[in-house]
């Protein structure tokens, strides 16, 4: 027998604060692992391209002879992986989420500068 | 003189989130014929396999479906694991398993809320995808987002849970029990919820398992069939029994996904208890070359992976049966004479996930 | 009169998406994220709606269903493409069936990346909707256009 | 008879009506668990429905939309005027008739199914209206509303299988749950919004507009029940109306055979039994 | 950690319906249907499971093109696999309780996962590919 | 009074003439001067003769009374020999039966009761004529295209078009007779002169359909006959009277018998319940004489009878359960008018529904259900014929009687469609006639001893109404694309007579408080001593509302401005214009709209079924209340 079987919630709900969030007068619930949006940082990168390789949606590209580093943010899934890969600490990941657009923004364009001549690794370690 | 009305019902339509196409055929409002159709989720994505490194392609897999998307990450690996011949570190295979048990409270509290919104119980609807918010926050907590985690990789998986963090998820999970106790006493007890679902959609024991049902659809008509049975994951070593009810009808379907809830939840307890210390990944090394059938316990029932691989690192076949799929003929069966008014719930009733159907 | 911003309807097409998105959608209807804070209701009927919130990016059959949506809504109207799969095709983007992102089918004025996008981003794109249906309705009312019929 | 008050309902009643469409949204999302929108949310939506595109399907929906908003009005009206109740039930059905008719002319599936389904709530729905104007003739010996709000003793005591049938019925006047089945103004459902599928802009801005008007009606014809005593009408009115918006925010919607079935049940039941007892130990 | 076995049995066309009413017989499930291409050749495989959750698989090889007997009369759900294996592969299944008559997907290439349309990739190709990610 | 003699012998006249014309325009033109000249002499007998009550006419008995005779053995024998022909024993007995109860009393009883006025003319009778002249004569005007097309159409009907016009204008001056009959045995012998034409006129088209429907109607209402003359025969045994007047003024104790005797006769000829699927099978005739006979005049003869004794019936319980036969008749025919999908069987049930309304105000009848009952058979006449008339131009059109074929009338046949939405409005929506008769009949339910429980069948019954006129009317509006505007094949005739009853119907709502005042109230008045009347105000209401519905349509005018046309919401799929759309299997496939028709709710066999047993029950109450009463002791 059950009529009114949800009465008891739906009373608590009426004489209870709601949970509703107050976003956007207050800030977003994030946590310490929320994937946001990518960072590059270029003086940190080696332009081993691997973050291009292994990019899922193949929204980075890196150019080796220009060194530049470009992305498509209407295409990152921030996922991840290229932080992950990374061999330096080039790239990492912000809570913060990206704003909308109201239409297709230029891609992040870094240069990369040339850094201090140091032994080059990163590249085949991760096509591997 | 034939009275027979002939109406498109989706793809788009308010009480189907997803785009499914059904003509139907009614007499008043009875359905006398159900054409359903489908393909425009298909992205083929299958075929991508080609183009990506087979380890990336865990992030493709997962987003054959937002909903279930842990678990098919999940399964892939396994697949490719399976290929591959790894042994995943068991703390890895155990947080796969909190994880996919949080993914099925998401998911079975999605679709509670789902189809009660299918039957106009607005209220209900609120309720359940306001709890459905703890869980999203635990798997954002401890994976980095929200309904595609991005947890699993070949080889373990991406981020490690400390045992505090998985302690005060399974603190949380026992207040999230009480509310989750009201919440299916509504949809088990409550008499409107009763005569909208009860010898609706009934599928027969025989009926269920000879057209291929999956999940909670078979396991509502009474075949004890659980995939987590065949011990995948650190489900061996964890204790559970399938929820089984028999009348097969959407009450039965509806009554196992809302007992299936506090099976999770004690799954995620006894794996809390006994999860090991240790690493959480592996590294992975070479390609893959062989074939293998994975297959997991989804929300919706069974999902089978299938990769075949020749040596590089693109496979050369990944196939997914998702078991929306393979709930199709099953849903159409139930279909026969049902009221215009009963479509949405029916269709519901098998949790179809059009996304993860079509690929 | 800015009506227009207080009362938002939306319709939610989910194209080839992998429900990631929608969910999302729905989600912002609920208690945590309740949009109807904003006047915005989930009508389910182009006719209703204001605002076309469509998720997944476009393939080879639901292309048709997409414009036939836009086309049923009365002006104003504003297109929110939600998640990087409706602005770009996402990670689908090579795969055969896809076409690419809503663009390719409709005028999107508002895009949202994200994969998935969250209800905190959505809200964001709903409101920077409502400033681009404010504008359509200030030229529809001024005797233009409100758009360039596609 | 008082030209006066019809005027004012005329005028008033659509802020009344949304007004307490407003505070319905605003309980009914804080029984949701939600904050909910403004009170002011209707207001907003009809101005917003305003100021959109006139579109149609068929010309002529707009039309038979505008006979209903008159209607609706005009029974209205006739009824806080004071006058006769049944002239009041047959003007309402006049109107619904006239919306059904607008979605008929839409010709689009699901307005037709939702137009069958609206003339279903009307066939269940009729005799209950029927049998409680007659109720009030009983009771007062007369069908006029200025009679029937002056009879001296309170008519809930004579009444009260009427006033619980009507009760029961208000549900689907009001399009709540579980008998919202021809059209619903928030839930999601199967036939998408039923009879005002088709009706966008202005159109529907007018729709909204006679459910305001409707509500108020009905509200009042609630009141008459209690009108020996305002104060307890008003408290009554508003009790009534928390219960319905608790009902709709506690049911699932059920189907329309049920509706359809339970509906005619009960007006039969209540309505004899009261009538019967009535005539044969009081009233006239 | 457990991991069900593999049992894939090949076995030729002409015993594919009599072996899958065994099955029907036997009590199975039907658990999917599957096609890959591999080195220009077909292989389909019916996967089938028991009560115990025994994972059977039987497959037969067909070339690009070839026409296959429906299953469908000993499972009835059979359909769905078998629309997709035409839509996408191309084989054409006679004998079909449910035919879609190729518009179970409308995809925008005709059957993208034919033989024809699959790039061979090996190891070879690996670096021709890298290019082509990079002249995007 | 020399106008009633013109009204009964014109028309028997301009039969006569019809049938010894062939097929020619001259035919169709005295067709047309008869309806014509019917039409005027019913509106002068409206002029001289409103205000002057009850008018008893003395007119010479013995050579018509044997006239009268002679041809009712005649009839006798015809139907004797139709009934050998094509054997059917059941009509045989019962023209016997009946035969010998005439035969019995003329000869035993009738040379010893005199009658002193055989005719006479009161406002009843007025409203009677008016139907019947006006009517009756448009309904004949129509029939002239409309048999012409008939014809064309059906070639393997055999042509009898002159047998057709004969029998129709024979019937017209019958049913003068029987409003202005006030010797019962007149009374009686032109009822069974209507049942005559309707035989012969169901019978038309001679298929074996047509011939057996024409002999369940005839045996029907051979069997109400034998109940007539029943009524007859005991009132020469008991040494009444057989004059109308008198026996009305003589009240329940006298009257009675006779009464509740003509009034199985009644339930009989207005097609009630147990006998109601005459009416139905009488559905094969061409629909002229449907509009005619089933459903504006001759079955309306029978409520005739009825309301008249409703004075004796009044607080009897033989009256009670006549009523009760009426309101169950209502509530049941209306329901299964919802599962009929052919228009022609959903007038025919609505006919008896409504039918069985005016008997319930009968059988009640105070004055106030009389008032009613009157209010009742007007509307329901002219709007009822509007839309026989406006059915029989869409078949001949669209080639079906099916509802379902006639969705988007009004953009095929925009006047047709809009007339026939008139007349549909006409039968149920405030403020058009029929929900003022009905909010008199709820009035006088009220007051009526078990009222309650003729309110509960009106309150379901009229709920029931609004669904299946709403959903047809839905239907007409309805516009699917194919529809292409056809009207012009109308014949012009056919369309004038239509706009004429459409302008009657609304005429007559706008102008029912004068007919109301001038024919109905004296009328009751006379009876009872008391005016039933609608309040002043509640008139004003009516009209306004009268008003603001012809003034709405101006609106199109606005609405036809900047307006956006779109596609239908057909859940997103690409849509063609004319209603098709992409469906499954990559079919396109053809939207089907179809009204609902709750089978299984209203399924006529179950209704019907339940409906004759509970009918019957309460006729055969009817007699045991009449013995209860001491009638027969």
């Amino acid at each position: 027998m059950g009529v009114f079987t949800i009465a008891k919630t739906i009373t608590r709900n009426l004489f209870s604060r709601p949970p509703t969030s107050r976003y956007p007068a207050e800030p977003a619930k994030r946590f310490d692992l929320t994937r946001g949006h990518l960072v590059f940082t270029p003086e940190g990168c080696r332009v081993c391209r691997v973050c291009m390789l292994r990019c899922p949606t193949q929204a980075i590209v890196v150019d080796r002879e220009k060194r530049t580093w470009e992305c498509d943010h209407f295409r990152c899934i921030t996922c991840g992986n290229c932080v992950d890969l990374c061999p330096t600490d080039a790239l990492h990941l912000e809570p913060a989420y990206r704003s909308p657009e109201a239409a297709h923004p230029a891609k992040e364009f870094h240069t990369i500068p040339v850094p201090p001549p140091k032994p080059e690794a990163g590249g085949e370690k991760a096509e591997a | 003189m034939s009275r027979q009305i002939v109406i498109p019902f989706g793809p788009q339509h308010p009480v189907l989130p997803e785009p499914l196409h059904l003509d139907l055929v009614m007499e008043d409002e009875r359905v006398v014929d159900v054409i359903p159709s489908i393909g425009y989720v298909h992205r083929g994505l299958e075929k991508l396999v080609e183009k990506r490194d087979y380890k990336d392609f865990v992030f493709i897999a997962e987003r054959i479906c937002g909903i279930c998307s842990f678990i098919h990450g999940m399964t892939y690996c396994h697949a490719v694991e399976g290929v591959m011949d790894l042994d995943v570190p068991p703390r890895a295979v155990y947080l796969r398993t909190v994880w996919s048990e949080l993914s099925r409270l998401h998911s079975h509290l999605l679709w509670l809320g789902l189809l009660a919104d299918s039957m106009g119980f607005e209220s209900l609807f609120m309720q359940a995808w306001r709890l459905r918010e703890h869980v999203l926050d635990d798997l954002e907590s401890t994976t980095g987002n929200r309904v595609i985690q991005g947890a699993c990789k070949v080889g373990g998986v991406r981020h490690d849970v400390s045992d505090q963090k998985l302690r005060e998820i399974v603190d949380g999970l026992g207040q999230l029990e009480a509310g989750m106790q009201d919440l299916t006493n509504v949809f088990v007890h409550d008499d409107s919820v009763k005569h909208r679902l009860s010898d609706l959609g009934v599928l027969t024991e025989q009926q269920a398992w000879d057209l291929g049902a999956a999940g909670p659809v078979l396991r509502a008509s009474g075949v004890a069939n659980d995939i987590r049975q065949t011990g995948y994951a650190a489900y061996d070593e964890l204790e559970f029994t399938p929820v089984v009810e028999t009348a097969g009808d959407c009450y039965a379907r509806t009554v196992v996904r809302a007992k299936e809830l506090f099976t999770s939840v004690d799954l995620i307890r006894q794996a809390v208890d006994r999860i090991p210390e240790g690493p959480i990944d592996m590294k992975v090394t070479g390609n893959p070359k062989g074939e293998f059938y994975a297959r997991s316990e989804q929300p919706r029932g069974e999902v089978v992976h299938y990769v075949k691989a020749n040596g590089t690192k693109n496979l050369v076949r990944f196939r997914v049966r998702t078991p929306t799929f393979t709930n199709l003929p099953p849903l159409l069966a139930a279909m026969k004479g049902i009221e215009l008014a009963d479509v949405p719930v029916v269709v519901l009733s098998i949790d179809p996930c059009i996304g993860c159907a079509e690929r | 009169m800015a009506y227009m911003k207080r009362s938002p309807w939306i319709i939610h097409y989910d194209g080839s998406s992998c429900n990631g998105c929608d969910i999302e959608v729905l989600a912002c209807l609920t208690p945590l994220y309740d949009v109807e804070r904003f006047g915005i209701i989930n009508t389910g009927n182009p006719k209703h709606a204001d605002i076309f919130v469509v998720t997944g990016s476009v393939n080879e059959q639901n292309r048709e269903v997409i414009r036939n949506i836009y086309e049923q809504m009365p002006q104003p109207k504003v297109v929110v493409a939600l998640g990087i799969c409706a602005c770009s095709g996402g990670v689908f983007r090579e795969c055969y069936n896809v076409e690419g992102g809503m663009d390719k089918v409709i005028p999107v004025d508002v895009y949202v990346p994200g994969c998935p996008v969250r209800p905190e981003q959505i809200i964001d794109g709903v409101v920077k909707a409502l400033g681009v249906l404010e504008e359509k309705r200030a030229r529809m009312k001024s005797g233009a256009p409100a758009e360039a019929t596609v | 008879m008082n030209l006066l008050y019809a005027v004012a309902f005329i005028i008033l009643a659509p802020l009344v009506g949304g007004l307490i469409a407003g505070v319905d949204r605003k309980l009914t999302a804080r029984m949701q668990g939600r904050m909910g929108p403004p009170v002011l949310q209707p207001f907003y939506d009809v101005g917003k429905l305003l100021e959109k595109e006139h579109v149609v399907v068929a010309l002529s929906q707009n039309y038979f939309v505008l006979a209903y908003l008159i209607f609706i009005a005009f029974s209205g009206a006739l009824f806080f005027s004071g006058g006769d109740l049944l002239l009041v039930v047959f003007a309402l059905t006049l109107a619904h008739v006239l919306l059904v008719l607008g979605a008929y002319a839409a010709t689009s599936p699901y307005s037709f199914i939702g137009a069958e389904r609206e003339l279903i709530q009307l066939m269940a729905y009729e005799p209950m209206v029927i049998l409680a104007a007659a109720g009030f003739y009983i009771a007062t010996g007369s069908f006029y509303v200025t009679d029937i709000a002056a009879f001296p003793r309170p008519l809930i005591v004579l009444l009260p299988g009427i006033f619980i049938g009507l009760f029961y019925v208000l549900t689907m006047k009001l399009r709540k749950s579980p008998f919202d089945i021809a059209t619903s103004h928030h839930a999601h459902q199967e036939i998408v919004k039923g009879v005002t599928t088709e009706f966008s802009g202005s159109t529907l801005g007018m729709v909204e507009v006679a459910h305001w008007y409707e509500t108020v009606f009905l509200l009042g014809l609630f009141w008459l029940f209690f009108a020996w005593s305002p104060a307890i009408a008003l408290i009554a009115v508003a009790i009534l109306y928390l219960a319905e918006i608790f009902i709709d925010n506690a049911t699932a919607r059920v189907k329309w055979g049920f509706a359809l079935r339970s509906i005619w049940a009960v007006t039969l039941v209540l309505s004899a039994l009261n009538l019967v007892a009535l005539q044969y130990f009081g009233g006239l | 950690m457990k991991r069900e076995a593999q049992l894939i049995e090949t076995i030729e066309l002409g015993d594919l319906l009599p072996r899958v009413e065994r099955q029907k017989k036997a009590g199975d499930r039907l658990v999917a249907i599957s096609c890959a291409v591999v080195e220009g050749e077909n292989e389909i495989t019916y996967s089938f499971e028991d009560r115990a959750h025994r994972f059977l698989h039987l497959r037969i090889v067909v070339p690009p093109g070839a026409t296959i007997p429906s299953v469908t009369p000993s499972y009835w759900g059979a359909f769905v696999y078998e629309n997709e294996i035409h839509d996408l592969y191309g084989l054409t299944v006679t004998g079909m309780n449910v035919d879609f008559g190729g518009h179970f997907y409308a995809t925008k290439v005709p059957y993208p996962f034919a033989a024809a349309a699959s790039p061979k990739v090996t190891p070879a190709g690996k670096e021709a590919q890298e290019k082509e990610c990079l002249d995007r | 009074m020399d106008i009633l003699l013109f009204l009964l012998l014109a028309p028997l006249i301009a039969a006569v003439l019809l049938y010894v014309l062939p097929n020619h325009p001259v035919r169709d033109w005295l067709v047309r001067l008869a309806a014509v000249a019917i039409a005027g002499a019913s509106l002068y007998l409206l002029a001289t003769a409103f205000n002057k009550g009850t008018q008893l006419v003395v007119f010479p008995t013995e050579p018509a009374g044997l006239v009268m005779t002679g041809l009712a053995v005649l009839i006798a024998l015809f139907i004797l020999a139709m009934g050998v022909k094509y054997r059917k024993p059941v009509a045989i007995a019962l023209a016997l039966v009946q035969t010998a109860l005439l035969l019995w009393f003329e000869f035993v009883y009738a040379p010893g009761m005199h009658a002193e006025h055989n005719l006479f003319v009161d406002e009843f009778s007025i409203v009677m004529a008016l139907i019947i002249g006006v009517i009756g004569s448009a309904i004949c005007v129509y029939a002239v295209p409309y048999m012409r097309t008939f014809q064309a159409q059906h070639a393997e009907v055999p042509d009898r078009r002159r047998m057709f016009f004969f029998v129709l204008f024979v019937f017209l001056s019958a049913m003068f007779g029987i409003v202005f009959s006030n010797n019962l045995s007149w009374l009686f012998f032109f009822w069974e002169v209507t049942t005559l034409c309707s035989f012969v006129l169901i019978g038309y088209t001679k298929t074996t359909e047509a011939i057996d429907n024409s002999f369940l109607a005839l045996q029907m209402n051979l069997l109400g006959g034998v109940g007539f003359a029943a009524a007859l025969l005991w009132l020469g045994m008991t040494q009444g009277t057989i004059e109308l007047d008198k026996l009305v003024g003589a009240g329940a104790a006298v009257a009675l018998v006779p009464a509740t005797l003509i009034s199985f006769a009644g339930l009989t000829k207005s097609a009630q319940l147990p006998f109601s699927s005459w009416l139905l099978g009488a559905m094969v005739a061409p629909t002229p004489v449907s509009a005619l006979l089933h459903s504006s005049t001759m079955v309306k003869a029978g409520v005739y009878a009825i309301v008249k004794f409703a004075p004796v019936l009044s607080g009897t319980l033989p009256g009670l359960f006549v009523g009760l036969v009426g309101g169950v008749t209502f509530l049941a025919a209306s329901a299964i008018a919802v599962t009929q999908s052919n228009a022609k069987r959903v007038l025919a049930y609505s006919t008896v529904a409504n039918l069985g309304l005016v008997v319930a105000c009968a059988g009640i009848g105070t004055y106030e259900a009389v008032w009613a009952a009157i209010l009742l058979i007007i509307f329901h006449a002219v709007a009822k014929s509007l839309l026989f008339l406006g059915v029989g131009t869409v078949e001949h059109q669209v080639h079906s009687r099916d509802i379902e074929d006639m969705a988007g009338l009004v953009t095929r046949m925009p006047r047709v469609g809009v007339m026939m939405l008139i007349g549909m409005a006409g039968m149920y929506l405030a403020p058009m006639g029929m929900l003022i008769s009905k909010w008199a009949t709820l009035r006088a339910f009220i007051h009526a001893p078990g009222g309650i429980l003729f309110l509960l069948l009106i309150a379901f019954g009229s709920a029931v109404t609004v669904f299946f006129w709403a959903k047809w009317m839905g239907l007409i509006i309805a516009r699917p694309n194919r529809a292409e505007n056809i009207e012009s094949r109308v014949p012009r005739e056919e369309l004038i007579v239509l706009g004429l009853l459409a302008l009657l119907v609304v005429g007559v709502s706008l102008l029912f408080p004068w007919i109301s005042r001038l024919l109905l109230e004296p009328y009751v008045f006379g009876l009872y001593g008391k005016i039933a009347e609608l309040g002043q105000d509640n008139v004003i209401i009516m009209l306004l509302m009268m008003g603001t519905i012809l003034l709405l349509p101006l609106s199109l005018l606005y609405f036809r401005t900047g307006r956006h046309k779109l596609k239908p919401y057909m859940g997103g799929r690409p849509t063609s214009s004319d209603m098709h759309f992409a469906g499954s299997l990559g079919i396109e496939r053809e939207m089907g709209l179809h009204n609902y028709y709750l089978e299984d709710w209203f399924g006529e066999k179950r209704t019907f079924r339940a409906g004759v047993a509970v009918t019957a029950l309460l006729i055969v109450l009817m007699f045991a209340g009449l013995v209860n009463a001491g009638g027969f002791a």
